[in-house]
């Protein structure tokens, strides 16, 4: 065997190189070889959705060793939204000459009466977005109408808000109005392991939140759960190569932070975007989670000198205020610790699925209950 | 002041409606049976004929490879062409709304006209209605087909090891439309595939190919076709990953917004199941027209009703029945 | 969570604070309000719903390519 | 939480489509075709078929005697009927617009599937499309038919000396949709004439009639369909005026606002030439069926092109072909 | 023959008794009849548009003897109505958020370089109206738009649209302009009569004019040019009695102003109607008319009072204020003094016809040489 | 000029000067702004673009009515 050339920077290599079939089988191959010094099973969460859906799409949890076990954690922020802010962004959408402006699929998932697709089918005015800069277009395209913008997502996604509130109080567009509903990855991590009855060994870090907050924010719960995190990326080699680091982080007994996705995440993380956040968003005093329930601090609203923007305070009047407790049969709380599965829920595949979700895991593809529905019994079936 | 756009008094049925189809859809779309001027066309048949109907609303009307009279035309011909029937005549139904540039209209009226060429097919008899502005988008085209089969495909005929073959790279014509949606602004996106299929299956036919069943993998994409297939048929259907041909480009577009390009519409390429003795000639053949065309999978006895992909490292997964609404994801 | 994909900016303007970007050989235009270091035509930046959210790190990126082709080459040493 | 209203996802090809499909058109038009589920029917025949194609929109959806649905399915077959073909098999195209309440799409597909009943008619094949809210005014319906000939009359045939009959009083169905216009607020209207055409005209073959020529007088009015006729076939038409039968209520809406009963439209009312030694049987069966079905005129060598009126004190003036839109008169 | 009961009062006999073909049939019997006697023949002008139309129906100028000649005026206020105001309409319509909305087939009329049908087809917001009064409602839907009420007709029309102003102040709707283009009958038949050339020897006054002006009106027509008048009903009884009158009139060498129309019309007519409208509106100096050129006082305008209602004036910047001549060829001006046909006009059906129309005889089917186009060759063609 | 078609009274209510009237066998609602004198159920009146805008004197219609039927019998009389 000669010694290759080196490799060249290219979009391809970027794509193919995280995603090269031989990679992922000889990473495999190696995982599931230190695997079988780990003396009982490590069970992993992944944070993120994102995470959950190169899992599954890759069909990792069948090709690694039984050593390896995935916990499906709460980093979806559709999932999480609970369903009195759905309600809200439909009343919202509902008023006369208001035009409601969200991301994407969003407008899927059901609040306690409907989806803002059922809504939209009914008579609303309702835009699925994929670029938050597009309701700046939109306010200025329908003067006569207020415009919300029902922002959501993790970390990611509130930088983009802060852009658009930044050009909107720019551009004096006094139609425009936001609906924040932007949460906050560390607390619900806090909110999963507080307690300290969670089973989970590990973490799987967030790729594109950790990109704008940097590694440093998960130091805290590293130390105090002792429990390790490796921030990844989100092609399958990254998944895989941060597992072999998980692996040998338990192997050794250490409990560390450490970078997989060093392409893009630093400890720092993009300074810009959080001081953009800052200046217009700041922590609420608590905020409710669709399968965790309240949780302290664990998402923004718009700082109190922007109220004039805030929709929850301009349409104060017409907004439920009503919290909507999750269905009591409902594990997704068990779940999201390492606690259950979704097999242990008495109503899984019966009453809720992936077209009437009853609770927040089977509400996106990102889910637990959503993808075991979906994927989950396959190992079964194909082995027939 | 000859009217440069549509009004409602072209729907009326007097005498703007009668110089609208003479003018227009007798010119173009000319042949022996139209120039009757019946208002039912008389045709000749004996045996067995297929028959089937698709009503065209495509945003933007004009895209990268096709418009809606292109599609119009193709997406009947080409469920003839799927039943294995030969595409000979259409019915075609308009309602336009008012307002409507005349010069756009004789666009896509151009545009069936060349497609009808390629299937040697006519349009026999028509209907134009006009709607108030506001109460259409532009132009709704629906065409009727029907002609005689010379072969009969049917997916009742699928059974286990029967082989999979898709007529080329898929999921270009619902890239092609979503990079035109508004919003997505997007450049260097594929064009669409949009295509008659019966000059394909014509010569499949010819070559001795025997199709068990054929499906265009219109809405809901490759996606839906096999797992309807495996549905109806209570069969397994196992799908090699590394064998499924996608273009970059198209890639590209789902890359950046989530999509799956399984479940991405296609205006021109279909699935096609044969006995694994023809398996090889077939696909040489589809492969001689699109060098993209590739053996997808096969069906299998097991895992009832479902569709299987298989990764290299051998990881399994279900191929998921397309949700309805293209919504780009969030997570 | 959020989807992001790696893209290489094709065009820049800095006084619009846009550029254009190349994915797979689709390009469209993305706001780059949210990077501070200075961008040119030919890095690659990461991108989330029309804004540029990081520059990526070629070094690291290709280091970590370099390390895969060698635990292959590795492995495949293993095997033969 | 099952939706009460159509959304886009209904349109997507996916699961929520393939459900709508069976539980709401597999289900009322239920028809051993329709069961095999191919995207193609399958059909057979032997000799003349005859086959046209209408798309249907009125606004309201429902009114006095009809609804979108009934008028999707009478509009088409008598289309084939007014050809001298049986209605036999039937395409239906849907395009409905998001937020369509179900119940009012099922409202419209349970009365075509009970106007089929009374034309003994299948559908056999259909397609359904979902576009956005405000791109479509609620449901449009393309169908389209066929069937086998069982007389051929045409227009060319008609000479001069042909007597002229109608089927019953005209206008009903402009004037009807006139009174529920927005601004109008009518009431005591008359009833649409929403009917289908074939079990008359199968009655008139089955005694021996032959008609000569055939054409349901819907948009343009009877206006339209003398006019074109006399205009085809470059003879005169002579009606007398005194013997058009009109109800008072069409005439009454049409006093308020100017318009002219021939040139309102029908929806289930032909204008049907005979040879003259059939006229009087011929008409005594139509009368049988509406009493208020007269005769009307006759072809004439005469004022070739035009359709002439002759009051009862003998003056003469042209039945004018309509203008494209009905609006009221202001003179 | 035994003497008949009473005749009783019902809508029927109000309809059937003045269309009943016996006594059309009579009727004209006895105008023939009478005709005989006269030395010459004789030229009637129908003022108004309705009568055209009723003559043209009944096939009236067929049937009766060729001493009775008939006249189109110029009352139809579609055909009246200048180029330059239609464009008025349509440069309104295609103001953003401006709704225009106007009667009937007035939105079929060809403006300089289109119809309002036409602009609706390209996009403007166009409304054709059955009733006047809709135009509160359109404005009171629209709060955000302004609507324009493009206001046509004779004298008949005006009281409505005086309603209709009266209505949107007490309503404070401050979204509702007129655009005022109503034209009087009076100052038109002064037009064709003035200069003393016009051959014409009677005329049929308007029916329905006259309800609300009461035949007072043209007292000073008929004095001054010692032509008789009658005003007569729409229906073909009425206008034959009416010409029966004349005719009677003509032999007697009487010029007289008679009213046939006693059902509806008074001397006084609708005092309450006359006094709305003066409240409201107030003669122009001068209008123009297609066909007849400017002609002083002929049209009405809003008062002074109440300009801010006024389209013309709060539009004024965006409506062209050209005027628009008659086409060189055209001899409506002419016809319309009975000292011309249609058949005269050398672009007669070559180049006008109702389709493309150059005059404003050919604009609607009350216009003569539309009526002639289209009826006018019957007799000819019939004859064969 | 101007359409206008004779109808009968069939509802009135004068505070909100609304009449519903009855043309040839249909009804509609009217404005009965222009109208000075007194309406009641039963009246006929002449009704333009949604407006009643005069009564019609019965007493007139009847005399001319009259009138058309003894010219016609005069005439029949005299082709006897
Ligand atoms: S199956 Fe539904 S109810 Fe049960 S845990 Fe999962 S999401 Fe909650
Ligand atoms: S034919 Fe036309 S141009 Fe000639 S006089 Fe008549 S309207 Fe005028
Ligand atoms: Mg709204
Ligand atoms: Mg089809
Ligand atoms: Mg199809
Ligand atoms: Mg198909
Ligand atoms: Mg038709
Ligand atoms: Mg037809
Ligand atoms: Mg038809
Ligand atoms: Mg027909
Ligand atoms: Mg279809
Ligand atoms: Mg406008």
């Amino acid at each position: 065997m000669t010694e290759s050339k080196p490799i060249e920077m290219s979009l391809d290599a970027l794509y193919s190189g995280f995603r090269d079939p031989s990679t992922i089988a000889s990473m495999i191959a190696k995982i599931n070889q230190k695997a079988e010094q780990l003396t009982q099973p490590m069970r992993v969460m992944e944070v993120c959705g994102g995470h959950t859906h190169s899992i599954m799409k890759y069909g990792l949890p069948q090709a690694l060793s039984n050593k390896i076990q995935f916990v499906h954690g709460p980093g979806c922020p559709v999932c999480v939204m609970p369903k009195e802010r759905i309600d809200h962004a439909i009343a919202l959408a509902q008023q006369e000459n208001v035009i409601l402006a969200t991301l994407g699929d969003m407008i899927r998932v059901p609040g306690s009466r409907m989806s803002l697709a059922q809504a939209r089918a009914q008579g609303a005015e309702v835009h699925a977005l994929y670029d938050p800069m597009h309701v700046i277009e939109l306010a200025r395209d329908n003067p006569h109408k207020r415009v919300v913008y029902f922002a959501i997502g993790f970390e990611t996604t509130t930088p983009m808000t802060a852009v658009v509130i930044e050009q909107a109080i720019a551009l004096k567009l006094d139609n425009l109005l936001f609906h924040v509903n932007h949460v906050l990855v560390p607390p619900a991590m806090d909110a999963v392991m507080a307690d300290g009855q969670a089973n989970i060994n590990a973490f799987i870090g967030p790729s594109h939140v950790s990109v704008v907050t940097g590694a440093k924010i998960y130091r805290p719960a590293v130390e105090q759960y002792k429990t390790p995190l490796v921030v990844a990326g989100f092609e399958p080699v990254d998944v895989l190569e941060s597992l072999l680091m998980l692996v040998e982080q338990q192997l050794d007994g250490r409990a560390e932070l450490e970078i997989q996705y060093r392409r893009a995440v630093t400890n720092e993380g993009n300074t810009r975007a959080q001081e953009l956040i800052d200046t217009y968003l700041e922590p609420r005093s608590e905020f409710r989670w669709r399968g965790l329930g309240d949780i302290p601090h664990s998402a923004l609203k718009l700082r109190a000198e922007w109220q004039h923007l805030d929709a929850e305070n301009v349409f104060a009047e017409v907004l439920p205020q009503t919290p909507i407790d999750d269905h009591k049969a409902c594990l997704c709380g068990k779940i999201l610790k390492g606690l259950a599965g979704p097999k242990d829920c008495k109503v899984f595949g019966r009453g809720c699925d992936p077209q009437r979700p009853m609770g927040s895991c089977m509400v996106s593809s990102e889910g637990a209950c959503n993808a075991y529905y979906r994927y989950g019994r396959i190992s079964e079936e194909i082995a027939q | 002041m000859k009217p440069k756009h549509i009004q409602l008094s072209h729907g009326g049925g007097g005498d703007e409606t009668n110089q609208l189809i003479r003018d227009l859809f007798f010119r173009h779309f000319n042949n022996d049976i139209l120039a009757q001027e019946e208002d039912a066309a008389r045709l000749s048949f004996n045996g067995d004929v297929a028959f089937t109907t698709d009503s065209f609303t495509v945003t933007p009307m004009f895209f990268n490879g096709g418009d809606l009279g292109k599609i119009a035309i193709a997406g009947t011909t080409n469920d003839l062409a799927m039943a294995g029937a030969k595409p000979e005549y259409l019915s075609c139904g308009f309602i336009i709304e008012e307002g409507l540039p005349i010069e756009t209209l004789e666009k896509v009226v151009a545009s069936m006209a060349a497609e009808l060429q390629t299937n040697q097919a006519k349009i026999v008899c028509g209907d134009t209605k006009v709607v108030p502005k506001g109460a259409a988008d532009g132009l709704f085209i629906n065409t009727t087909g029907v002609g005689h089969c010379h072969s009969k495909p049917s997916w009742k005929e699928l059974e286990a090891g029967d082989v999979l073959l898709i007529s080329r790279d898929y999921g270009r014509h619902g890239a092609c439309l979503l990079a035109e949606r508004e919003g997505f602004d997007l450049s260097g996106a594929p064009d669409s595939d949009c295509a008659s299929l019966w000059p394909t299956v014509e010569k499949l036919l010819a070559a001795g190919i025997q199709p068990v069943a054929m499906r265009d993998a219109t809405r809901g994409g490759v996606a839906a076709v096999l797992n309807e297939w495996a549905h109806a048929r209570q069969l397994g259907i196992s799908v090699d990953e590394s064998q499924l041909p996608v273009a970059p480009e198209t890639q590209g577009v789902c890359e950046l917004f989530g999509f799956e390009p399984l479940e991405l519409a296609n205006e021109g390429t279909f699935v096609l199941a044969v006995k694994p003795a023809q398996a090889e000639q077939a696909l040489a053949l589809l492969q001689s027209i699109q060098p993209s065309a590739a053996r997808v999978g096969e069906l299998v006895e097991a895992h009832a009703g479902k569709v299987v992909l298989t990764t290299p490292w051998n990881s399994k997964r279900y191929m998921e029945m397309p949700k309805g609404e293209l919504l780009p994801r969030i997570c | 969570m959020c989807l992001s994909i790696p893209s290489k900016i094709v065009e820049f303007n800095p006084e619009t604070s846009k550029a254009t970007v190349d994915t797979m050989g689709v390009q469209r235009e993305v706001s780059t309000h949210l990077i501070a270091e200075p961008l040119q035509v030919g890095d690659y930046v990461l991108i989330h719903v029309g804004f540029a959210m990081s520059k990526i790190d070629e070094d690291s990126a290709l280091e970590s390519l370099e390390l895969y082709r060698e635990m292959i080459e590795k492995s495949e040493a293993l095997h033969d």
